[in-house]
């Protein structure tokens, strides 16, 4: 069983089954390579959408729309400029790049159910512009006479290309894109895509703007879908903007969620039924609307994870597996020693100056100052409620402090984006693990390294040898970082599905992993068995011996006195003792806010 | 195990579509032909209807002992849905069937305009039987040369427009037109002007269009009354209609509405119920008193293999009107298809077209065929009538208004 | 008397509460103890039927009610304020009360039920037409417990009903509570991070870490334990065992 | 002038049954953050039954009774068999799926049944022919009788949602199921009553929008939910108000576009008015801002 399916998503059966395609398409009926054209445009458009939806989490029901600029794009440049077909197709997926680059800048505002309705606008919106525009795209009479294939107007630089030739030139643009489209999906790109899917606080505190990744997805996806419209145009030689309407995206739609959200392989399963279905269902005749709705209804609860579930494969978002595992090659350093002599010559890394935070009249923190140094462990010890986090969250700029200052390496950083503040070298862990569930341990590990990263998309797609080298660096740091963690036999394990403890060692991992400067740790230790706690303060002192300067929220006494260097306590959103351990122990003012009277009373 | 079964099945589906459908053997024995229409679907009137009156014309043909002694069989009948891409994924498996000697196209210009490329490229027989917009047979443009292989049995928007523009062009000064936004619609448009101008009308004071199943269409209907017309044209579909005859009542414009064929339709009749009387509609007249000899005969043959559905309409004695482009063009469509393999003796696509070329005065259903190289399209100006729906007693009857 | 045998709580493959058995007792305030992460509100869910458990057997008065909707377990008289101030921030204080009151089985009438929390807290009354979510923490920590305790259920857990809160403000909740749990034989359950603060209500107290009691034991011998060897427990050191 | 009074009381009255489409999905979206893709359908069933009842001879309003059970009965199996399944599984966005399935499968089987033509929909409320003139206008009777009922139906609902017991708990089941049920509310009961709620209202706008069209056939419906989405989302998902504001808005608005620029213009106005709202207030007019909580 397990045999036949990596049997199928073998990479070599795949290739063959590729030039067999290709030869085929010489020898079998015209009808059928054109189906056979019709489904690699249909994957195309999966996985456009699966790019937009299933990985970046922006659900569309507009994709028609990027279809049609890219068919009528491709079409009338053709048919008017007389630009040859490689040209005219690429100049159309960057058309309708542009098209979702702009529909981003609105829709990246919005969620959920208001993002659907935006994006059945803009399809909507382009549906009626083809309709109404009689200029441009020849309006309800559509535009007759594109070069195609089929009728054997289609020809490229002289050559006249017949159906098996177009098929094959698709072939080769399909898999072509599908290779980039994989490379780019697993590498930082495709993480912070998935990051922001998850949780854009999350996302923020990796260094990854959530505005900005909209942005590229959004582009991205149009780009893709407008490759597939101009291979449309080219394909059936008449544009009607009947082929564009809602239900063309809601087909999209549908093929995408069938085939697996986030899966790579169910985007192309989920096409393949998709193309074939409607002609297969004919037989049905007058049952075959009834027979089409009931399918839809009911493959979700045959198929929960979509078609992609049927073939257990899951995709992977890191390249680990593709440059077959991290070599001797790569140097097993988790963190850049930065020098760490604790004389505070060159002052302190962070100095925190008279900051408040006021929530509607309720003040979280009231004028609270103070400093780190580099490789010094401090720990932030209160009631619940005393600010402590509150602070943390100002820190990663998360809040935007009411008043104060907060000066780091010098510079003021309070109130900059979290995205910002993270790329800078602050990185902060959450009370609740906020890491990516569907994710290995690895995988969420290296989303941490995200900001270290300097390749762009183009590299990253093309997996350059800079590419790939810097990807097995950052995997190198990963291990190391899960030696120390004792995370390495959980590697390949789906974080969601791990004990409470592990996880959050795997976010503290995480946040080492950004090679921060400044960390923050909110409650690290809670809920961890003493083994776990073991770990993280291992984890926690290889950070400081690196330079790195840590503050830790905690209730743990135990567990921090073996570990800080020294304390700070609040009450009620202000610093009411700084020091040592046994200094705070024998602080009346401590005692009194942490334990209350009666208790000391009794000791 | 459930799971592999499941696996499994989606693996036969996958690889069998792969694969996709083997060539049929070539069987010289029989004529065969293929069709794709809207069978089912929103739109499956005028395509289901010309799969029955097909059929009944192959049933004639075959009990007659076929063409030239071989049996005829319908050989692919394909559901298109008048989706555009659906036609040309079903065009394509017919034309990709060698065996296959003529073709009947789909039942609208939307998908008849995306295979009528290709079908033209093939170039074996392909007769139109409902698709109205002229490009389909005369891509420059009626009066230049048609495609080679496209023979047209539709009611041209050009033919159509003649009779009503003559009318409108005679009765009314100021002249609006409302047509739905589609590629019939707008080629109706043009030619209806176009004719309204060379009967000596002025042209159109005010045009409008609507979006095919509108439900209210105050704005257009407003719209023209303010420009001040005395008559209201329409070229759209029977429930269109409807709703712009009740939007009419409600904003109690009083000018008459003059139709394409929809308004003789029973959803029209049905829809603007009460408020058909006074409506004026153009349609081939074969079918309104007196029924010429094919005329009648088809529509015994029809009644007696269909009985009176809804085809034949609501009035047992006697066919709807409507039956004309919704069942008997395609009726012609075939019969002519069949006589022209006849008169070739062959297969031979040159040798079929240029014997339906030859065709002159052949007694159809709807009128009297006769084509040639120039011409391929069937019906002309004189098949085509007004009619307006009349109260007789307590009835409303459609009766021709003299032209 | 509240009753839990041998529970098992899990989500996904994350065990959350691992054969946990603990009694509460009418007239008595009884405190789950433990960190972030040690299975307290994994337990109060199961027993208010949010969450289903894997396994084990949930009494109210020594009727089985694993099995009930969470609704039918709150008509029976349990109440569960939830953790993480969860009211309806879009509703008034007044609609929050309603909305609290109509869909229980209620003795008397609401307005004085209602009346009786105004009575107790008057910045509830002041700000009775204000949406829940504007009001202080503080102030949303007394609604929350206003409208747990509208109907005098017999069962009430809380969920950390201190956490951040004021001293002064905690002090006055605890009062609260104690008077109710005093008032008829009530069976109240309240979870703490801190046991000092636990300490100040609790009769008796059930330590948690990992989803199991590692230490229990009532007022006295939690205090004579000391302080050093309980914060061991609860603050995950080596005290405990 | 009359001429803008026409504009004003068809948009009005167009608008009123945007809004009460509106508000049937908004129900549902409420208690299950589910958009039923399947409502045009459900109108079409409502006005198909209503018509071919009507047509068999059956008394008209008994015809409308019954049209809007089975609209009801319909919602509330689309929500067992297609809602209730999907919730189950995080993030899959099923629930897209199944209700559009749920819509095709009421499309094909109205075609199946009462075959695919447009069926004459009887006169429930006055003739088409039955106007009264204001300022020189002339105003369909029926306009304002669909205009009316909708508006009605739409102000009893938010006061239902605002002052009744249940009102109450459809509102805590929409802002926190957890919560509710630790009230006490039977969440399930809340969630299949919206439904059932959702259906009578899609039943009721099919009626009345039928009578303004005069026919029905399978395809009806499809049109009118985009604009009913759009209406509510102008609105705001939050209140009914919303809705009725959301509606009337783009009912007039549609119709002066399409009286003043033209009628393809109107076809569009409603999708840019949408993404002009969201841009400037991403909740919609009357919504309540989601909090992002850390």
């Amino acid at each position: 069983m397990s045999k036949l399916v990596d049997l199928i998503t073998n990479t070599w059966t795949l290739a063959v089954l590729c030039v067999v395609l290709a030869l085929a398409a010489g020898f079998v009926e015209t009808g059928t390579v054109q189906m056979w054209s019709f489904v690699a445009i249909n994957i195309l458009l999966a996985q456009s959408i699966n790019l937009l939806t299933g990985i970046t989490g922006q659900i569309s029901l507009g994709h028609a729309g990027f279809f049609a600029i890219g068919a009528y794009a491709s079409a009338l440049l053709m048919k008017g400029a007389g630009l040859p077909l490689p040209v005219s197709v690429v100049v159309a997926a960057a058309i309708s790049a542009g098209a979702g680059y702009l529909l981003s800048i609105p829709a990246g505002r919005v969620r959920e159910f208001y993002l659907a309705m935006m994006s059945l606008a803009f399809g909507l919106i382009v549906y009626e512009l083809a309709r109404e525009w009689r200029g441009l795209t020849g309006g309800v009479m559509g535009v007759r006479g594109v070069p195609s294939a089929q009728i054997g107007t289609l020809s490229l630089f002289g050559w006249v290309l017949d159906s098996a030739w177009y098929f094959r030139i698709l072939l080769l643009s399909l898999i072509g894109t599908m290779i980039a489209f994989r490379n780019f999906v697993k590498s930082h790109y495709g993480r912070a895509f998935y990051a922001v899917h998850v949780s854009e606080i999350a996302a923020g505190t990796l260094g990854v703007s959530q505005a900005a990744t909209k942005r590229a997805a959004y582009a991205l996806s149009g780009g893709i879908a407008g490759l597939a419209g101009g291979f449309y145009a080219h394909l059936v030689g008449y544009l009607t903007p009947e082929s564009f309407g809602l239900m063309r995206s809601v087909e999209i739609l549908v093929m995408s969620i069938v085939g697996g959200l986030g899966s790579l392989t169910g985007q192309v399963l989920g096409a393949i039924v998709f193309t074939y279905l409607p002609q297969r269902l004919q037989a049905f005749s007058d049952y075959q609307f009834m027979a089409y709705g009931l399918i839809l209804i009911f493959v979700f609860t045959l198929l929960p994870n979509g078609l992609a579930g049927l073939l257990k494969t899951r995709t992977r978002y890191s390249k680990f597996d593709q440059l077959g595992g991290i070599g001797k090659a790569s140097p097993a350093v988790a963190l850049t020693q930065r020098h760490s002599d604790k004389a505070a010559s060159h002052g302190p890394l962070i100095r925190v100056e008279q900051v408040t935070m006021e929530f509607s009249g309720l003040r979280a923190l009231s004028g609270v100052s103070l400093d780190l140094q580099p490789s010094c462990i401090t720990a932030l010890v209160g009631p619940n409620g005393s600010g402590k986090s509150t602070l943390v969250n100002v820190i990663s700029g998360l809040y935007k402090p009411t008043s104060g200052r907060i000066l780091f390496k010098g510079k003021d950083i309070g109130g900059q984006p979290s995205h910002r503040i993270a790329a800078a070298g602050i990185t902060r862990t959450f009370q609740d693990p906020r890491n990516v569930p569907s994710f290995t341990v690895r995988e969420n590990i290296l989303m941490g390294a995200n900001r270290l990263y300097v390749h762009g998309p183009l590299a990253a797609a093309l997996n350059t040898p800079h590419a790939k080298a810097e990807e097995r660096e950052m995997l190198g740091r990963v291990e190391a970082l899960m030696a120390t963690a004792g995370l390495t036999h959980h590697a390949e394990d789906i974080i969601g599905d791990l004990p409470y403890g592990i996880q959050r060692l795997a976010e503290v991992a995480r946040a080492l992993a950004s090679d921060p400067e400044l960390l923050l740790l909110d409650e690290p230790a809670a809920g961890l068995s003493e083994h776990e706690a073991e770990r993280l303060v291992q984890l926690i002192r290889m950070a400081a011996d690196h330079g790195v300067a840590v503050l830790v929220i905690d209730h743990h006494m135990d567990f921090l006195a073996r570990l800080v260097n020294d304390v700070v306590v609040f009450e009620a959103g202000e610093v009411i003792y700084r020091g040592d351990m046994d200094g705070m122990r024998s602080n009346q003012a401590v005692i009194e806010a942490y334990l209350g009277k009666e208790e000391v009373s009794h000791a | 195990m459930q799971f592999f079964k499941t696996k499994h099945n989606f693996l036969v589906l996958a690889t069998a579509a792969l694969i996709g459908a083997a060539p049929s053997a070539y069987a010289a024995e029989t004529i065969r032909i293929g069709m794709t229409s809207a069978l089912t679907g929103p739109y499956n009137e005028f395509g289901e209807g010309n799969r029955r009156a097909v059929e009944l014309a192959v049933e004639q043909w075959n009990a007659r002992g076929g063409i030239n002694g071989k049996k005829i069989e319908i050989a692919m009948l394909l559901d298109d849905q008048l989706n555009p891409d659906r036609a040309v994924q079903n065009m394509r498996r017919i034309l990709d069937d060698k065996s296959i000697v003529g073709i009947i196209g789909p039942a609208g210009s939307g998908p008849t305009l995306a295979v009528i490329d290709m079908v033209q490229a093939d170039g074996r027989p392909y007769m139109n039987p409902i698709a109205q917009t002229p490009v389909i047979t005369y891509p420059d443009g009626v009066g230049t040369k048609p495609r080679s292989n496209v023979f047209s049995f539709a009611l041209q928007n050009d033919v159509e427009s003649v009779a009503m523009g003559q009318f409108l062009a005679k009765k009314f000064k100021r002249i609006g037109v409302i047509h739905e936004s589609t590629a019939y619609g707008v080629s109706g448009l043009e030619y209806l002007t176009a004719s309204i101008e060379k009967n000596g009308g002025n042209k159109p004071v005010a045009v409008d269009s609507y979006n095919q199943g509108a439900q209210d269409m105050t704005a257009q209907v407003a719209r023209l009354n303010r420009s001040g017309v005395d008559a209201i044209a329409a070229i759209g579909l029977g429930k269109d209609l409807a709703v712009l005859r009740r939007t009419m009542a409600r904003l109690n414009v009083t000018a008459p509405l003059i139709a394409s064929n929809g308004a003789l339709g029973l959803p029209y009749q049905e829809g603007a119920g009460e408020l058909t009387t006074g409506t004026l509609g153009t349609m081939i007249g074969a079918f309104s008193d007196p029924m010429g000899k094919a005329t009648a005969a088809f529509a015994e043959a029809y009644k007696s293999k269909y009985g009176t559905d809804r085809w034949w309409g609501a009035d047992p004695t006697r066919p709807q009107l409507f039956m004309a482009i919704s069942v008997a063009n395609g009726y012609d469509a075939a019969n002519v298809l069949f006589e022209g393999i006849r008169r070739a003796n062959s297969t031979d696509p040159k040798a079929i077209i240029s014997a339906i070329e030859s065709i002159r005065d052949l007694e159809g259903a709807n009128t009297t065929y006769s084509f040639s190289p120039e011409r391929h399209h069937g019906i002309e100006t004189e098949a085509v009538k007004v009619f307006e729906y009349a109260r007789e007693g307590d009835a409303v009857r459609l009766r021709p208004v003299a032209n | 008397m509240l009753e839990v045998r041998d529970l098992n709580v899990a989500y996904g493959a994350v065990e959350a509460i691992r054969g946990l058995s603990l009694v509460a007792h009418p007239g008595h305030i009884t405190a789950l103890i433990g960190a972030n992460g040690a299975g307290k509100s994994s337990l109060m869910r199961a027993i208010s039927g949010i969450t289903r458990p894997r396994a084990g057997q949930i009494l109210l008065d020594g009727r089985d009610i694993t099995r009930l909707e969470p609704h039918q377990r709150a008509r029976l008289g349990l109440a569960h304020a939830m953790e993480g101030r969860r009211i309806l921030h879009q509703h008034t204080v007044e609609e929050n009360l309603i909305t609290a009151w109509h869909f229980r089985k209620a003795a008397g009438s609401y307005h004085a039920a209602r009346d009786a929390v105004y009575a107790h807290f008057p910045i509830l009354g002041e700000r009775s037409h204000a949406k829940a979510g504007t009001l202080s923490g503080g102030q949303q920590q007394m609604l929350i417990l206003s409208m747990a305790t509208l109907h005098k259920p017999r069962f009430v857990m809380l969920d950390e009903p201190s956490l951040g809160l004021a001293p002064i403000i905690v002090s006055q909740i605890f009062e609260f509570i104690k008077g109710y749990c005093g008032e008829g034989e009530r069976v109240v359950l309240v979870s703490e991070q801190m046991a000092s603060l636990a300490l100040k209500v609790a009769d008796f107290g059930y330590v948690l870490k990992h989803g199991k009691v590692v230490f229990e034991g009532d007022r006295e011998h939690l205090c004579a334990g000391g302080l050093a060897d309980l914060s061991g427990a609860y603050l995950g050191g080596t005290g405990a065992h | 002038m009359d001429f803008l009074i026409q504009m004003i009381a068809s948009g009005l009255s167009v608008g009123a049954v945007y809004a009460l489409v509106g508000l049937g999905l908004n129900l549902t979206f409420w208690t299950t953050r589910v958009l039923n893709f399947g409502q045009g359908s459900v109108l079409m069933a409502g006005a198909m039954i209503t018509a071919v009842l009507v047509a068999r001879g059956c008394n008209v309003f008994l015809a409308v009774a019954l049209s809007l059970v089975v609209s009801a009965l319909i919602l509330w199996v689309i929500e067992f068999v297609g809602v209730r399944p999907m919730l189950r599984i995080r993030g899959s966005m099923g629930w897209v799926v199944s209700t559009l399935g749920a819509g095709i499968f009421l499309q094909g089987s109205a075609s199946w049944l009462f075959g695919t033509q447009a069926v004459a929909f009887p006169d429930v409320l006055f003739k088409s022919s039955d106007t009264i003139e204001l300022l020189g206008a002339y105003i369909s009777v029926q306009y304002i009788a669909v205009f009316v009922i909708s508006v009605v139906i739409v102000g009893l609902m938010e006061l239902f949602l605002r002052r009744s017991t249940w009102g109450y708990g459809v509102r805590a089941v929409a802002h926190d199921r957890e919560l509710a049920a630790l009230m006490g509310i039977p969440v399930r009961r809340v969630v299949v009553g919206s439904f059932l709620v959702s259906g009578l209202l899609a039943g009721a706008a099919g009626v009345l929008v039928a009578q303004v069209s005069g026919t029905v056939d399978p395809n009806f419906g499809l049109h009118l939910l985009i604009l009913s989405f759009v209406a509510t989302v102008v609105g705001g998902m939050g209140s009914a108000v919303g809705s009725l504001v959301g509606g009337l808005t783009l009912g007039v608005i549609e119709k002066l576009v399409g009286g003043y620029v033209s009628p393809a213009a109107a076809e569009m106005v409603a999708f840019v008015l949408l993404v002009a709202v969201l841009t400037i207030r991403p909740q919609g007019l009357f919504g309540k801002a989601d909090t992002v909580k850390v």
